[in-house]
């Protein structure tokens, strides 16, 4: 899950790391208000989930707290990557005198997490990976011990000359460690690290992303999800159980595994269709989570055809055909539907259909086919 | 001859008595399985299915019963401590169904396991068959034959669909590896490769991939160099969508974006022979061996 | 450092250990206030640092408030081990279904924490340990990963066979682990570990001892030292940096290191006297320690004569040199001092010693001699 | 020969510009040990009295210098870290000689140590000095001489004045070990006494004891077992007043009070020869070789 800029900024707060002041605002007249308690210049900055606000327009200085308002009217009428802007972040501008890159990652080759930093932080640190990688120092941490004081001291003086700078950054260094260990994170930038002419080490951006599954288990940070800016249909299939993207397609695919969903749609569209969504109902199905994402399906006005493509394992289609039993009776479904079902308990799954009327197939292939062609007929 | 699960096994359930441990196990034992304990703490002493001792600790399973595999069904919040638990008991494969696991967590794990030189398969993962000898996770044993085609794939029920094609065209399996779709897991693509290059009674190879990562490119490196056997592979993921970019730190750390497309180039260099659909596995495979 | 039960018991909930309410008085009125409000019967349990408590009498259970304002009055007098009673803890008396124990402590064979469990909890532990050790449990802890669930849980199977109870005990467990390594004590018990016939688990002892190192670094746990528990010139020395312990012989001893310390209260045994005291400088000794030791040592009526025992490594003898040349400007020493010094800058020492009209000794053997010799003569 | 620093060590100082550190460095350049390297945070590129060059990290100082050895005179809050550090940095035998430490925090040094194969003399300890060869930590240089007695003690100053006697009494050492009075420890008596015994010009051994815990039996135990040079010994604490009673669980795991009686008769029963006072060691190691 990704979360706000000034969200982990108070996450990284938590963790001691020092973040200027800031506060976050939906309306233009609060943005007046917080401008002028902080007094100053400030920078009005976009909060969406979505990179290069800056390039976007999405981020602007200001100098007085009328020209702050003038700034978050513009920003909030900005959509950037199909994202519209809903709130925006007030914070005093801080005299700059270097910027360096801050961050962490998990990294799936060393099976640990990897922390990196490099001296030439700021917007173009994708650029700097790419053309002058040996300007980025990494290292991975060893869960087991945590990041030493002598691993975030060296990465430190690859930033910094004055030993003052160096011990602030390695506790920084440190303290994002706890932030990203204790949330359950799955990447962690401070991208710039700054420098103040008068020498403090300041945390200006704040990104984290966190992993699901410890977001699960913790209602702190479940209450940082931002449902506004999902589509609805997404927040209700995770209400449901179900992981869900919605595309632009007309075939809805009900399928059991990533995987397995992933190949459906592919071979949808080897075959000329267009899937209208990735949908996978997990391992431990049951019928409820069947209607739900039957339900959710058919909101979208596009769908011309729905394939159920199940393999059972861990799954038993015996519960999926009960699902889509009980969902036809508590609602109808204007379009065709295919159905492909085998594996666990497929004999009870094929008579409970046959008890409705409804026959499935055994083939993937034929059943895309055939889902591909009515999609298309229906169209 | 299999990789890693045979018909030696001796496996002990974590979790024997809940919902989906009892189903599956009840589906090993018809399977074949040597099921030789089942764990629950605070329901040692009794039997499962009158047949199958259950003990409070996996500790006690492997000292009564010489268990040395384990399979861990228990729900995430114990997912953890149950591979804690497998390892310290002395088993030396932990086969881990489980799914929603934190992957901080899994950091603590692994270690602990290579410390002990104990191999985990998963999390979140099907499990491992060697059709014929031994089922161990959730692999429906009926669609798989025995034979000479080592599969691994970090997909399950597409695991499932190439193995039906398989078996039903006459392809039988050496092993079918389900090694999990996590970020961090125990046992990957080349652990897999390099075992089934070992196994005499392996003679072809399938992989199933997916986008995220580069796990397929460096097993493709992998094949290129080290194997010998035939091996055809397959990327799920052709038309995802553009997967949630992991920021800045995400295309520096893996150096790549890890599409379908990248990985299925790794693939073609590498020689290994390309399915575009699920079905070409049999034809792609016949082909080259 | 020794902490009292109470303060044990404060610890442990913070850990989130269940241990029942409780309070801490020092008058047999607040007792009965306390005994009144908790309700029903309660014991009052002397507060000193000492073992075997229940049998010197300092542990009364009382029915009533007067009745435990009675105990109070008694206990408050009693003087266990040569400690003076001056608080009672007095808690609710609990309905006990069985008795354990549970400790853990820092362990130097296997250089990590080892916890310990043992069905047969109670005041008879030691009587267990030594007779039938079959019945205590013992496990070292990795300090990388901690107590792992399954390790509390194997050893919380030895103490219940109820699951809920295992389950309960095994979380205390690893509560105690982070109270012991989060506040660095080098001992943590629980004795009893307690069932109540409702099935809950408890604990209705506490029991802690602190690495002198943490609490140096740890305002919080200095704040829980009891001063009053300890002889006034100790705690001057602890505040001066010395080591320092009160005996009852007439040698004063100033020695640079704990091995040396007791070598040579060893040698003024040998040769016929009787050590005053044990007393380490320590290693980095500055002059100001040397002023402060001899002061501490001069307080005690008993002394007859003085031995300065300095071998210098990384002690320098002219610091200590500087230092009696100090003490003897700032006060006036009545007793015979004799000066065994030696090692790192010793010409520079004698040198400033011969200023102030002292010479010095090089060999130990022949200055503890000497010390006996003129502190016999002195008696 | 000398057990494990010689005139080849190579030593990185660790707190080099400190009170102690500085001190100490200029008595061991002037005993002859080499010193390569000293680092200090935020001094990296300054030299040490115009000779010792300073780093900002003992990576730095390792890379550029080819040290082998370090020297710990950090203050206790930095103590810690510089022992990882050290390890880190690829040492292969670290000297601490800052008291003050928490044992809790040793026991997370000590297996990252051990995982890196590292030795670890002290914390809270003399140090280490191979008479005429190479002196690391703070044992005075002019007490010692070079000969055939290897000694290792759990005291500081004790050691001194036992080395002392032995000098002028004509027995120089091979190798002084001052192991440390801490409770938990990198190198024990019995690593010391094993590695005497495989040290040709090691010819007699006299072990310093103390009270509290149980290594002096141990070693006394793997005296008996294992050794076949004299050994002579001493325990300080004989008239110490009873210590702080560490509570059940002291007596339970020790299974022993570590009392200064207990020790030295573990001592005679596996043939130590026992000293009463310091200054019996020679007559008796001389009885004895």
């Amino acid at each position: 899950m990704n979360i706000h800029e000034y969200q982990a900024r108070e996450l990284f707060r938590q963790a001691g790391i020092p973040v200027p002041d800031g506060e976050v605002a939906t309306t233009p007249a609060e943005v007046e208000e917080i401008a002028r308690r902080l007094g100053g210049g400030v920078v009005v900055k976009a909060q969406v989930h979505a990179g290069g606000r800056g390039k976007a327009g999405g981020v602007k200085l200001a100098q007085s707290p009328e020209e702050a308002r003038a700034a978050a009217e513009q920003i909030l009428q900005l959509t950037i990557k199909d994202l519209p802007v809903q709130k925006v972040l007030v914070a005093p501008i801080v005299d700059i005198a270097s910027e360096s890159y801050l961050g962490m990652i998990m990294d799936r080759e060393s099976q640990r997490p990897v922390i990196m930093v490099s001296p030439a932080g700021g917007i173009d640190i994708e650029e700097v990976a790419a053309t002058t990688p040996e300007k980025i120092f990494k290292l991975a941490i060893d869960p087991r011990y945590g990041l030493l004081s002598h691993q975030a001291m060296g990465l430190a003086f690859a930033l910094y000359h004055d030993v003052k700078q160096v011990r602030a950054a390695a506790r920084i260094m440190e303290q994002l460690y706890q932030a990203f260990v204790t949330n359950g994170a799955s990447l962690a930038e401070i991208n710039p690290l700054i420098t103040t002419s008068a020498g403090e080490v300041l945390a200006i951006d704040a990104k984290m992303s966190l992993d699901d599954n410890v977001v699960d288990r913790r209602p702190d940070l479940e209450a940082l999800r931002d449902e506004s800016a999902e589509a609805p249909s997404e927040v209700l299939a995770r209400e449901a159980g179900l992981t869900f993207i919605k595309l632009d397609g007309n075939v809805g695919c009900v399928v059991n595994g990533a995987g397995l969903a992933m190949a459906t749609m592919d071979l949808v569209k080897y075959y000329g269709g267009e899937p209208a969504n990735f949908l996978d109902i997990g391992g431990s199905s049951n019928p409820e989570k069947v209607v739900s994402a039957l339900r959710i399906i058919t909101m979208d006005p596009n769908i011309k055809a729905i394939l159920f493509n199940i393999f059972g394992g861990i799954t038993r289609t015996d519960d999926v055909a009960n699902g889509i039993v009980a969902a036809l009776d508590q609602f109808s479904v204007d379009v065709p539907i295919v159905i492909r079902l085998t594996g666990t308990n497929e004999d009870e799954a094929l008579a409970i259909l046959e008890g409705v009327g409804k026959t499935a197939l055994k083939d993937m292939d034929e059943a895309v086919q055939q889902v591909v062609r009515v999609a298309q007929e229906a169209a | 001859m299999s990789i890693f699960v045979d018909r030696e096994t001796k496996l002990v359930v974590q979790g024997i008595t809940g919902r989906d441990g009892s189903f599956h196990t009840r589906q090993m034992m018809e399977y074949g399985t040597q099921v030789v304990a089942g764990v629950t703490p605070g329901k040692g002493g009794r039997r499962f299915e009158d047949a199958v001792p259950i003990f409070d600790t996996v500790a006690d399973a492997v000292a009564e019963t010489g268990a040395d595999t384990s399979v861990i069904y228990v729900p995430p919040a114990f997912a953890i401590g149950a591979m804690f638990e497998a390892a310290d008991a002395g088993v030396k494969l932990i086969v881990c169904i489980t799914e929603g696991l934190a992957v901080i967590d899994m950091t603590k794990v692994l270690p602990f396991l290579q410390e002990r030189g104990v191999r985990l398969i998963g999390p979140n993962c099907p499990g491992i068959i060697s059709p014929g000898q031994s089922k161990v996770g959730i692999i429906p044993g009926n669609i798989c034959a025995p034979g000479n085609i080592g599969l691994v794939s970090r997909s399950g029920t597409l695991t499932y669909e190439v193995v039906d094609q398989l078996t039903r065209h006459g392809l039988g399996q050496s092993t079918c590896v389900g090694i999990g779709g996590d970020p961090l897991i125990g046992t990957n693509f080349i652990d897999c490769l390099e075992a089934f290059e070992n196994d005499p009674d392996t003679t072809g190879i399938v992989m199933l991939g997916e986008i995220g990562g580069t796990d397929e490119q460096q097993a493709a490196e992998y094949v290129r160099n080290h194997l010998t056997k035939p091996v055809v592979g397959f990327i799920a993921g052709q038309t995802a969508p553009p997967g949630r970019r992991m920021g800045h730190a995400g295309a520096i750390i893996s150096g790549s974006s890890g599409t379908a497309a990248e990985k299925m180039a790794a693939f073609e260099d590498a020689g290994i022979g390309v399915m575009k659909r699920p079905v070409e596995v049999v034809d792609l495979l016949k082909a080259r061996m």
